[in-house]
């Protein structure tokens, strides 16, 4: 169990997945950015399935994080990527935190049933809302950093670094969130809710922690959709958007972080393309692959990558 | 760190496969990539007849000297049609993703689609950024050009406001009598929209009318009892909806069984798509218009461009067993912008195959003639079309046993649609400033 | 008429459709523990089905006695269950038992997804019509408003569905062995109950509603493709205010729901599209497991 | 009657028409080792469940250190130091012995748990592979839970709970599910552990041999009442405890 340091694995990934920005193509650096971006969504939802959990309505946070992000800038001219970004995570974060103490006493089905429904009506809202566009949604301008504004493929390319930066450095606090203290506790909670509460700590407040960390990434992964999609609207909170980051969480498994990315970019693949070589059927194709993944890897990729334990009893 | 390495060589792998898309069009073809919706609830009304139609046209064109003049060319200026087809299901998101990876990765020439006004919100800023030439055939929200202004995206059929004061329009030269009115609408950007417009042409026209409930039902309820009681409680003298699609159908069969048309008049903005499965279930005497002057109404009409509307009328008959509607007539208004485009923009570069910017240096304010009437790229400093309207009554003849449109009446683009300049909002707000009827 | 009677009536109507097309979803939520959003799909075909049955029908010479319509609609829910239930139970979700429920949800998820594109190659995308049945009961007139026999007939429609449950719940052999299976599968199993055939049984019998729903509101729609989507999720909706796996449950979400929806269409109707989250979020907020859950087993 | 660790006066439960605990109160002082019997259902784990906060009682008082803890959550009176094992062992399946006991460890550590510091720590490593040592289970720490026979599941379980600073062990049924020749040495272990530290025992046991072996002190139950608290020697020979709990003379 020979472990490279985090921050050394984190150099590394951010060196590999930078240097993307060198050899993909334009429409490629695009996707991974999308998928990059959802990918952080998804790591909040497997920071709660290491819970026992999973939110079937993260879209809430990813399209808050993109409202917040689009009306800022549109009302207020704020175009800086750094700062629209911790602008929409100071929202999601208050809001994580007025809703997770209400969600972190609903277990299994209710929690992702009640999850669902504070999504959905967050969109029932946005749709109302035509003086924000309604169904329709916003558009956002390009993004400056610290003042640079860049166009074209700089443009793309400093957006792509700038996920790259972020999943990196969200990614390894997260490893280091799970081999955490409360990470284990997490686990064994999962586990055994009734033996971690006898033991003296309190299930709710990881509940809870789980949550505010979910809608943390759930609002940067939406600023950071928007900026690169340069549209938002309320479908960013309907429940299959939510459904998409659950596939991409049990695709990955809870075991491992880079798993969560790898997972997102396959899913944005296979859309891609079944979406171009199967014009009329590629739902279809999309549902075929979701079985096909969730038979063949039953623990997610992660599970594939990261140590097996030995289970035979 | 055996992880990463897994990782990274899964990621290779499929981006290896990922990255071979295929070749860029040679200089004899033109590909164009056609965006419409082909699942969910618009695929029946608009995506799928739409790309009927083009498919047809596309098919035609290819072959040469199939339509009449300025059309009877092989192709775009001798240069074969190629096509590659995306779903508009799905979501914006998908759509601006899937229109990168057709310019990018697929390397079309021009890009043709989009029904929902959501995605061509969304999609005309990442056109301009990739500088892409881009048509939007179908939608009708009037705040894309209204509220941005794009180098290379055009639309090549009017916007939505056009319905609804034509409607308005309609109801005042025929002396119709509305002392109160109501609404049921689909609950999303199209439906509140359209309600807005309605309610604004209105207020100019019938000002004493009194507005009773607007009701919103979720788009794709199917269940429309509660509202029908409601719309039979207050007994409006008049109900307008721009339901479409399958909410159109399921609202007139439910409100004829209970008898709403008999105690109301019925006024539809875009009701005609839905006259071929409805058949004699779509109760006489209803108002309503097709977005244009589209299918029955562009039949009915003759004329000069008698021509070329019956050869769609008739190839699409021939192919499909069913008449046109208006989604293929907005299709066909699209491509052959599309040809014309192309083809000045050859006859300016000495004949090659033209480049983005050269096709919307062609296309800006271009007018041209399609089965719908002449259509003319008027707004938006050329990129947003204007087109003629048709307002008729339903009438079933019982003989032929077809559904008829009678009493139709034509309005000149300029006449339902605001001129240059003005918002349309503002426009319905001020008394139609600059409106020039007959 | 009276504003309330009005919304009483149209709040009926509108619950005795949701109640059809939940107590499905809430009936194999009960026994194999899956929330199945397929079960939208199931409604969908189950309304192509009895277009295309009804449609032949009346092309067969069914003019001449209409009322044998309604008999077409209920085999075409019949045939849903018959040939779907078995396939999709046998052939896929019996290898999930056990498993994470919300694994479960994501495996129904595909399920939907995989179906909404068959609908698609079997039915094409043009629309299908049989509203012979919908206008053959006749109008009601109910002080000034006019409504359709139907309408009644699918509150009556609901109500048998209802009964026929809980009886065959409560009051049959086969109803004691559901209940003991759904207390503990293992242990029935141990009993000697073919735990299996209860399964297949449960999943079709869910199956069959689901279609049923589709199938009686056919006539009063077009039948179009994406008619599924709508319907899960106001389904879903009922089946959590009741409590999953509740049959009362259903009755009391579908009635909530239904009048509420009534209430705020006629007095407030910008309100409409939340007023089901509405309901839902503050009966969760009393009841975390819904109105009729059965309470959970102590671990100690 | 009030020098107790743990106070328990005239406390009721009652679940509908069913009464659970009727009049219960007891006093265990600082140390000792007391043993509850009585059949199935007669009341004892519904006092182990009461005193450690899984139900609370509809009236009573429950003193422990000088503060009533009746109706505290259990989270709350494990953090005063009431500790508790279970009938079944309730230890966390997809985690190692070792994993298990480090659970305790982050919980019951000086400081709160963290999220930055590495669970797997090496100090936090050896804590946990002492207090297993103590336990005689150390040699089972990187087997997953349902590789483990009854006994060392039981054994885990309570060293779990003495993870923090346990004053008083509430030990339901530390014998159920262990092998007939574990069950002394487990005892003994378990015990001896304890009495070490100077931790009052509470036990549940239905083993009488084990009850006259091990406890100071015994309280019958019968139909939510105690009708016997005495040395256990004194309560196996009450003509009472014969008929409702022992079923004839010992």
């Amino acid at each position: 169990m020979m472990h490279l340091p985090v921050y050394v694995s984190a150099i590394i990934a951010f060196v590999l997945l930078a240097a993307g920005s060198l050899v993909l193509p334009d429409w490629a650096m695009f996707l991974f950015a999308m998928a990059l971006a959802k990918g952080l969504v998804c790591l909040g939802i497997v920071g709660m399935m290491r819970g026992g959990v999973v939110s079937f309505g993260q879209g809430l946070y990813y399209c808050l994080g993109a409202y917040t992000a689009t009306l800022v800038a549109n009302s207020f001219g704020v175009s800086d990527i750094f700062l629209l970004t911790l602008i929409s995570a100071a929202v999601c974060l208050a809001v994580g935190l007025v809703f997770g103490p209400l969600l972190s006493s609903y277990r299994g089905i209710f929690f992702a049933m009640l999850s669902l429904a504070l999504s959905m009506v967050l969109y029932g809202t946005l749709s109302k809302m035509s003086f924000i566009g309604g169904t329709d949604g916003l558009n956002i301008g390009a993004p400056t950093f610290l003042g640079w504004a860049p166009e074209g493929r700089p443009l793309q390319t400093a957006l792509y670094i700038y996920v790259v930066a972020i999943v990196v450095i969200a990614g390894a606090l997260m490893r280091i969130y799970f081999d955490s203290e409360q990470g284990l506790i997490t686990l064994a909670m999962r586990d055994n809710e009734l033996r971690v509460e006898y033991l003296g700590a309190s299930v709710r407040h990881v509940m809870t922690y789980n949550y505010v960390f979910g809608a943390l990434l759930g609002g940067i992964g939406g600023t950071i959709a928007v900026l690169a999609l340069g549209h938002v609207d309320p479908e960013f909170a309907f429940w299959t958007t939510s459904g998409e980051f659950v596939f991409v969480a049990i695709l990955a498994g809870y075991l491992s972080v880079p798993a969560v990315f790898v997972a997102a970019i396959i899913l944005e693949l296979v859309r891609s393309f079944s979406n171009l070589y199967f014009p009329n059927t590629w739902q279809l194709a999309l549902g075929i692959f979701l079985l096909i993944v969730i038979v063949a890897l039953p623990g997610g990729l992660g599970s594939l990558i990261k140590r097996s334990k030995e289970t035979d009893t | 760190m055996i992880k990463k390495h897994i990782t990274g060589a899964l990621g290779a792998a499929l981006l290896a496969g990922g990255l071979a898309g295929p070749a860029a069009a040679q200089d004899d073809t033109f590909k164009i990539g056609v965006i419409t919706f082909l699942s969910g609830q618009a695929a029946e009304s608009f995506g799928v007849p739409a790309w009927n139609g083009g498919k047809l046209l596309v098919d035609m064109l290819n072959e040469g000297g199939k339509l009449p003049a300025p059309y009877d060319t092989k192709g775009f200026g001798g240069m074969n049609i190629e096509v590659v087809v995306i779903d508009e299901a799905g979501g914006a998101t998908k759509q601006v993703q899937e229109f990168r990876n057709l310019v990018q990765r697929e390397e079309v020439d021009a890009v043709v689609g989009y029904v929902s006004s959501g995605n061509c919100l969304a999609v005309p800023p990442v056109a301009d950024e990739l500088k892409a030439f881009t048509i939007l055939y179908d939608c009708g929200t009037p705040r894309v050009f209204e509220d941005g202004a794009f180098e290379y995206v055009f639309r090549t059929a009017a916007h939505a406001t056009m319905d609804n004061v034509s409607l308005a329009r309609y109801l005042k030269s025929r002396d119709f009598d509305v002392p109160s009115f109501a609404g049921l609408n689909q609950d999303y950007a199209w439906g509140q929209d359209s309600w807005a417009d309605f309610t604004g042409a209105m207020k100019q026209l019938y000002p004493d009318a009194e507005v009773k409930t607007a009701l919103f039902p979720k788009f794709g309820a199917g269940q429309y009892g509660t509202e029908i009681s409601a719309l039979l409680r207050e007994r409006p003298a008049l109900v307008h909806s721009s339901n479409w699609g399958g909410d159109l159908q399921g609202f007139l069969i439910q409100a004829t069984a209970r008898g709403l048309h008999k105690r109301s008049q019925v006024v539809l903005a875009a009701g005609d798509h839905v006259i071929p499965q409805l058949g004699n279930k779509m109760p006489d005497g209803i108002f309503l218009g097709a977005r244009g002057v589209n299918g029955l109404a562009a039949n009915a009409r003759g004329g000069e461009l008698k021509e070329l509307t019956d050869t769609l009328w008739m190839a699409y008959e021939d192919e499909y067993d069913t008449f046109p509607v208006q989604a293929p007539f907005r299709m066909w208004q699209a491509l052959l912008g599309l040809k014309t485009a192309v083809e000045k923009a050859m006859a300016d570069n000495g004949g090659k195959k033209p480049t983005d910017e050269e096709l919307a240096a062609a296309m800006k304010g271009l007018s041209w003639d399609a089965p719908s009437g002449r259509i003319e790229m008027m707004l938006a400093d050329g990129h947003q079309a204007i087109q003629p309207n048709a307002i008729g009554t339903t009438k079933w003849n019982e003989e032929t046993g077809k559904m008829e449109l009678v009493d139709v009446e034509y309005y000149a683009a300029r006449c339902v649609n605001p001129p240059a300049g003005i918002k349309s909002a503002d426009w319905l707000a001020q008394g139609f400033p600059g409106a020039e009827c007959d | 008429m009276d504003l309330i009677a009005t919304i009483l009536v149209d709040g009926l109507i509108y619950a005795g459709w949701l109640f059809i097309v939940s107590v499905g979803l809430t009936l194999v939520f009960g026994v194999l523990n899956i929330l199945n959003i397929a079960h939208g799909s199931l409604y969908a075909i189950g309304a192509y089905a009895s277009a295309s049955l009804v449609g032949a029908y009346f092309a067969a010479g069914g003019e001449a006695f209409p009322f044998g319509s309604y008999l077409a609609l209920i085999l075409a829910a019949v045939l849903v269950a018959v040939v779907l239930g078995p396939l999709l139970e046998r052939g896929l979700l019996r290898y999930f038992y056990g498993r994470d429920e919300v694994l479960n949800v994501l495996v129904t998820y595909a399920v939907f997804l995989i179906l909404e594109d068959v609908m698609k190659l079997i039915w094409g995308v043009n629309p299908y019509f049989v509203y012979e049945p919908y206008t053959l009961l006749g109008d009601v007139e109910i002080g000034p408003l006019f409504y359709v026999g139907y309408d009644f007939a699918v509150i009556a429609a609901a109500i048998i569905v209802g009964l026929a449950v809980w009886l065959t719940l409560n009051r049959t052999q086969v109803g004691k062995v559901v209940l003991a299976v759904i207390h503990d599968a293992e242990i029935s199993q141990t009993m000697g109950v073919n735990v299996k055939r209860i399964y297949l049984g449960a999943f079709m019998a869910g199956a069959f509603l689901a279609a049923l729903g589709g199938a009686l509101t056919a006539p009063m729609i077009s039948v179009t493709p994406g008619l599924g989507v709508n319907v899960i999720i106001v389904a879903f909706a009922v089946v959590i205010i009741g409590g999953l796996g509740s049959v009362p449950g259903a009755a009391i979400g579908a009635l909530m729901v239904g009048i509420s929806r009534a209430a705020s269409v006629h007095l407030v109707p910008e309100a409409e599209l939340f007023i089901i989250y509405f309901v839902m979020a503050i009966v969760l907020m009393f009841r975390p497991e819904g109105l009729f859950a059965k309470t959970q087993a102590r671990k100690i | 009657m009030s020098t107790g660790l743990l106070e328990v006066r005239d406390v009721q439960k009652s679940f509908g028409a069913v009464t659970a605990a009727k009049d219960i109160s007891v006093s265990v002082p600082k140390g000792a080792v007391y043993s509850l019997i009585g059949t199935n259902g007669a009341g004892k784990t519904t006092f182990v469940n009461m005193v450690t906060g899984y139900i609370k009682p509809d009236s009573g008082v429950i003193n422990f250190g000088g503060q009533n803890i009746a109706g505290l959550a259990p989270r709350q009176i494990t953090r005063l130091g009431i500790h508790r094992s279970f009938q079944i062992a309730q230890l966390c399946n997809e985690l190692t012995v070792e994993e298990n006991m480090l659970v305790a460890g982050a919980i019951h550590g000086t400081t709160k748990p963290s999220f930055l510091r590495p669970a797997h720590d090496k100090s936090a490593r050896e804590r946990a592979i002492a207090t297993l040592e103590r336990f005689n289970i150390a040699e089972h720490r990187n087997r997953l839970i349902p590789e483990l026979s009854g006994g060392v599941k039981k054994l885990l379980d309570i060293a779990m709970a003495m993870a923090g600073e346990t004053q008083i062990m509430l030990l339901d049924e530390p014998t159920s599910g262990v092998a007939a020749d574990e069950k002394f040495p487990i005892m003994d272990l378990v015990i001896n552990a304890l009495k070490a530290e100077g931790v009052t025992v509470i036990f549940v046991e239905h083993d009488m041999d084990i009850v006259t072996r091990y406890s100071e002190r015994v309280l019958a139950f019968y139909d939510g009442q105690i009708i016997a608290d005495d040395a256990p020697d004194e309560v196996l020979s009450d003509p009472e405890v014969q008929r409702y709990v022992t079923g004839g003379p010992a």
